[in-house]
């Protein structure tokens, strides 16, 4: 059927795509320690940062598997997998220059935002195939955390589509090569941002796999599949920069440099909120975090997609 | 039959179509409630890829979207309730099950037979037509009132859900009404204090 | 020979360590998280090394087995120990001493098993389900019925009261005694529906009563001369530490570090520590997960005595009798509120006054006897342990964890207070 | 792919998911075979749309009116289950013996 013809793909893109997934996610691990060791006090050392993340994963390579007792053996180590995959899925709509996408689909947004409902469905499996309380109990974590602020990200996303009159990620760059979307409508980034944190289990929203619950849903793992989880983490917060930078900082426009530049240089920067966000702002209480989510944030999203639709108002 | 149909697109269908109703069948094949969910999701995530081979992306990913959420609640609600999340013990929990099997076959026998023996018209969908832009202007335009309709439904069905599931209802505590009002008035009143 | 490149890089690695506290162990563990070479991780899953630390009591030693069998290969165990200790239970293990560099050698013992010079240890105990699975079903796992039960030895989640009137599953779970966020010891019988503690009773306390294997491990060691500028010093370092503890609970890593390295070099007055509080106290994140978490009753208190009760209103202090303290200006601090919040902030600002007067105190010394500890009076861990069951109950469980850790418990204390009273 | 195989995928759907419906005891477990018989109705939509209606917009709105069905279908759903279980304490249809509250 028509597929090829509906979707103009460029197969170039998929090996750029995963250059861009597993560089982004070494260098939010180069960015996490560096940060770190600027907030801890203590004096940056690039080389070491720049090493850690490669000696790391070399360790969870030599490290063997450990088992529970009776895990679920095929969603166990397919949780991990679905997890990157979904960060990928979810990147594969983003062009990184003017036509030069995986799939710059004509429904762009919805598959964003469906990939990032089944994150957390891959949270909940990974933390309850391991058979174990804590891990169980981080997985109940992720789903209603999930429910409080999964929301936001569609209103906000509608928000970017509106005055690009296409679910398109494509379309909707191009349509900022005016004003930004950031500037058009400032409530959407900040809110975009809290879903990726969420989507991530970065930083304050990393309850599913916190420390009180001895390392929940990843608690139980350890070896490659430990290495996948942290990887797909990390390609997670990639994806949501990406898509930041696309959605609300004009993606790859920009003038005198070229198009993928800027959208690199956007990403970065948005990496590195991500980053400093994760060091600098604790673990959120969950029952407060939702009061606020449902109270404040999701009214704030109303609030976005009214001030977008009545600014796309020809 | 669209012309333009490849091999791959057919083996994706097939590969697709078989999946559904595959893991349709194991949800009540597994002893385990999250299993089970997650099975039935697998089963909507098929047909919603048959949706994007068939061109309507959006509802195919919408669906996507829609059964994520609601699969989760539902695991929620399954593990609450069933109290069997893991498995542990052997669940089989049916009643009527020769009639229901008997029921299902001749539903689907009736059906696809009838897939088969009508002819329905051949018109294929124009490939060049985007249909996700079709369904905004109709939604928006000429099925303007449908789109109102559901609007208002959702809005009444939150209402609902909410009334009938909260725990303090219009006559006090739902859970207290367990036992049938009394037909003597003077019982009667004492209860309701 | 890209195995042994990427087993050489993987040796080069931080080692990841699970610390495995015993009596005293706190303390000396918390510094290391400011170690490059050294990560401290949450789940023995993720650890190459176990580093049991201090004094454990013997019947302990189970649990710790279980531990130790949980570990990933390749791992290795290392005691770190003051005195000699009994390997007994632990044949595999290494022995640190005190006062060696253990950083030093547990990157050896890294080092080793990646190059594989060093044979991983093996299980300590047999691998073998704790109940057989003999039932029915598919896997021959269980009994009959939908719910509740304990088939097999396996109890099955049965359905009870809570607190929205909807009764459903709940899940009895063992908590402790090597959780990282636990004093070392403790364990807590608890009953979890979702995320919230329905009940929760103290299992024991290991210390008491029970020969200790290994020897407690001291940070410093205790100043000779027991000046006042000194015991001061120790006691913001000690403060220092738990507001460390309370930053890594939730997820502020470097910001622990920062406030640990507070602790390992005090500055000559307070006004570091006083900044590190003014940022602390505008973190909203922060604010959100200790204000009216772990409230303790005003009068209850009261009867704990030292930071619990000055953050609860009280100018309780032992200091404020003595004519030294008089001196040099002391007043008690105290606040309101009586949840962790007021906690956490009320040690920041005693580490801060503690190290003001440290500056103040020059050469003086004190010869009151009955001194203000850092944790109270020898007895407030006593109090504090009776309390636990009712303050953690009907918690969410991590509302439990921020309130267990600003108490500063320590099993230990409690247990010496035990055996005084019964010496008396 | 043709119209007749796709309806040949629903037709399984909604048999599976009418056994299912009819078969279980638990009222969520019922719930599942419900979903499962919409999933059937969706796919057979969308195949007339795509193959019989040459993409009549219509048909799509068709299509969406079946996913309402199906949230109203769990929201109500979950809603009763919860309402039955306070009152009755029963989450099988066996639990409950009368109509009367």
């Amino acid at each position: 059927m028509p597929l090829a013809s509906v979707y103009a793909n460029d197969w170039l893109a998929i090996p750029v795509l995963l250059a861009v997934v597993v560089g982004g996610v070494y260098l939010v691990s180069v960015l996490d320690e560096l940060f770190g060791e600027v907030v801890s006090g203590s004096r940056p050392n690039l080389g070491r940062s720049l090493r850690l993340p490669v000696r790391q994963a070399a360790l969870l390579l030599c490290q063997s598997a450990t088992r529970t007792e009776h895990p679920d053996r095929i969603l166990w180590p397919v949780a991990p997998a679905a997890y990157a995959a979904l960060a990928a899925a979810g990147m594969a709509v983003i062009p990184f220059a003017e036509g030069f996408a995986v799939a710059d689909v004509r429904t762009g947004i919805v598959v964003f935002g469906a990939a990032e409902v089944l994150t957390f469905v891959a949270v909940y499996l990974h933390g309850w195939s391991a058979n174990a309380p804590l891990a169980l109990i981080g997985g109940y974590r992720s789903l209603v955390q999930g429910f409080s602020f999964m929301l936001l990200s569609m209103f906000v996303l509608i928000g970017v589509a509106l005055p690009a009159r296409s679910l398109s990620v494509g379309q909707i760059v191009e349509a900022q090569s005016g004003l930004w979307n950031v500037v058009r409508h400032p409530l959407g980034l900040p809110l975009f941002l809290v879903v990726g944190l969420g989507a991530a289990l970065w930083g304050p929203l990393r309850l599913p796999d916190s420390r009180e619950l001895a390392g929940g849903t990843v608690g139980e793992v350890s070896g490659p599949q430990r290495l996948a989880w942290e990887f797909a983490r990390r390609a997670m917060l990639v994806s949501y920069a990406v898509m930041a930078a696309s959605a609300f900082l004009g993606g790859y426009l920009g003038p005198w440099l070229p198009g993928p530049v800027w959208l690199l240089g956007k990403s970065v920067a948005m990496l590195a909120v991500f980053v400093a966000l994760g060091h600098l702002v604790g673990r959120v209480r969950p029952e407060r975090f939702m009061a606020q989510a449902w109270t404040v944030l999701l009214p704030l999203s109303f609030l976005d997609i009214l001030i977008a639709g009545v600014e796309a108002l020809p | 039959m669209n012309p333009e149909t490849s091999l791959w697109t057919d083996l994706a269908f097939w590969a697709f179509g078989l999946a559904a109703v595959w893991y349709g069948w194991r949800v009540f094949r597994t002893d385990s409630m999250v299993r089970a969910t997650f099975a039935l999701l697998a089963s909507f995530l098929n047909v919603g890829a048959i949706m994007v081979l068939l061109l309507a992306e959006y509802l195919g990913t919408a669906l996507f979207f829609m059964m994520a959420v609601e699969m989760a609640v539902m695991a929620i609600f399954m593990v609450a309730f069933m109290m069997n999340p893991a498995g542990l013990n052997p669940m089989q929990m049916v009643h009527q099950h020769r009639f229901a099997i008997v029921a299902g076959a001749a539903t689907f026998a009736g059906l696809a037979g009838l897939g088969f023996a009508v002819d329905f018209p051949d018109r294929p969908l124009i490939i060049a037509a985007d249909t996700i832009q079709q369904l905004g202007f109709e939604l928006m335009g000429s099925s303007m009132l449908v789109m109102q309709s559901i609007g208002v439904t959702l809005l009444a069905t939150m209402i609902g859900a909410v009334v009938l599931s909260s725990k303090w209802g219009r006559y006090g505590d739902s859970d207290a009404g367990s036992v049938p009002p009394s037909l003597d008035p003077e019982q009667r009143e004492e209860d309701r204090s | 020979m890209a195995v042994s490149r990427l087993a050489r890089l993987a040796a080069a690695a931080p080692v990841p360590v699970f610390a495995a506290l015993g009596a005293g162990a706190r303390g000396p563990v918390e510094e290391l998280t400011l170690s490059d070479d050294v990560t401290l991780v949450d789940s023995p899953r993720h650890a190459t090394v176990l580093l049991v630390v201090g004094a454990v009591p013997r019947s302990l030693i189970r649990p710790l087995s279980q531990v130790h069998d949980q570990l990933a290969h390749p791992r290795a165990t290392a005691w770190w120990s003051s005195e000699e200790a009994t390997l007994d239970p632990l044949p595999q293990a290494t022995l640190i001493r005190a006062e060696s560099d253990v950083v030093l050698a547990v990157g050896g013992l890294h080092a080793a098993l990646l190059r594989g010079e060093r044979a991983s240890e093996l299980d300590v105990l047999p691998d073998e389900p704790a109940n057989p699975w003999r039932g029915l079903g598919a896997n021959g796992q269980g009994g009959e019925g939908m719910m509740g039960g304990t088939p097999y030895g396996r109890p099955m989640a049965m359905t009870g009261e809570d607190r929205d009137g909807l009764p459903l599953d709940q899940l009895h779970l063992r908590l402790g005694p090597f959780l990282p966020a636990f004093p070392a010891g403790l364990v807590l019988d608890t009953v979890i529906q979702g995320d919230v503690l329905q009940e929760c009773a103290v299992v024991g306390n290991p210390f008491e009563r029970d020969e200790l294997l290994g020897g407690a491990l001291t940070a410093t060691p205790p100043d000779p001369e027991r000046t006042l500028a000194a015991m001061e010093r120790a006691r913001a370092r000690h403060h220092l530490h738990g507001v460390a503890r309370t930053l890594r609970l939730h997820g502020l890593d470097a910001l622990a570090r920062r406030t640990l390295a507070l602790a390992m070099a005090p500055p000559d007055d307070g006004d570091r520590v006083r900044y590190l509080a003014h940022r602390l106290e505008r973190s909203t994140a922060l604010r959100w997960a200790t204000e009216g978490v772990g409230r303790i009753d005003p009068s209850a208190a009261e009867a704990v005595g030292g930071i619990v009760a000055r953050a609860a209103g009280w100018s309780s202090d032992a200091r404020s009798d003595d004519p030294v303290y008089a001196e040099l200006g002391f007043t008690p601090i105290f606040r309101h509120g009586s949840d962790a919040q007021a906690r956490w902030r009320q040690r920041l600002a005693e580490a801060a006054q503690a190290l003001d007067l440290a500056a103040a105190a020059g050469e003086r010394r004190s010869d009151g006897a009955a001194l203000e500890l850092p944790w109270g009076d020898d007895d407030a861990d006593r109090r504090l342990l009776d309390l636990l069951p009712g303050l953690l109950t009907g918690q969410e469980l991590g509302d439990a964890m921020t309130t267990l850790d600003s108490l500063d418990l320590d099993l230990e204390r409690v247990a010496r207070a035990v055996a005084r009273t019964e010496r008396a | 792919m043709t119209l007749a195989t796709l309806l040949l995928i629903a037709a399984g759907l909604i048999g599976v998911g009418v056994y299912g419906a009819l078969s279980q005891q638990s009222f969520v477990m019922i719930m599942m075979g419900f979903e499962l018989i919409i999933n059937g109705v969706l796919l057979a939509g969308v195949a007339f749309w795509a193959l019989a209606t040459a993409g009549e917009p219509r048909g799509q709105v068709l299509v969406i009116v079946g996913l309402l069905v199906m949230a109203i279908e769990a929201a109500m759903g979950f809603a009763l289950v919860v309402n039955v279980y306070r009152a009755r304490g029963a989450d099988t249809t066996e639990g409950i013996d009368s109509m009367s509250h």
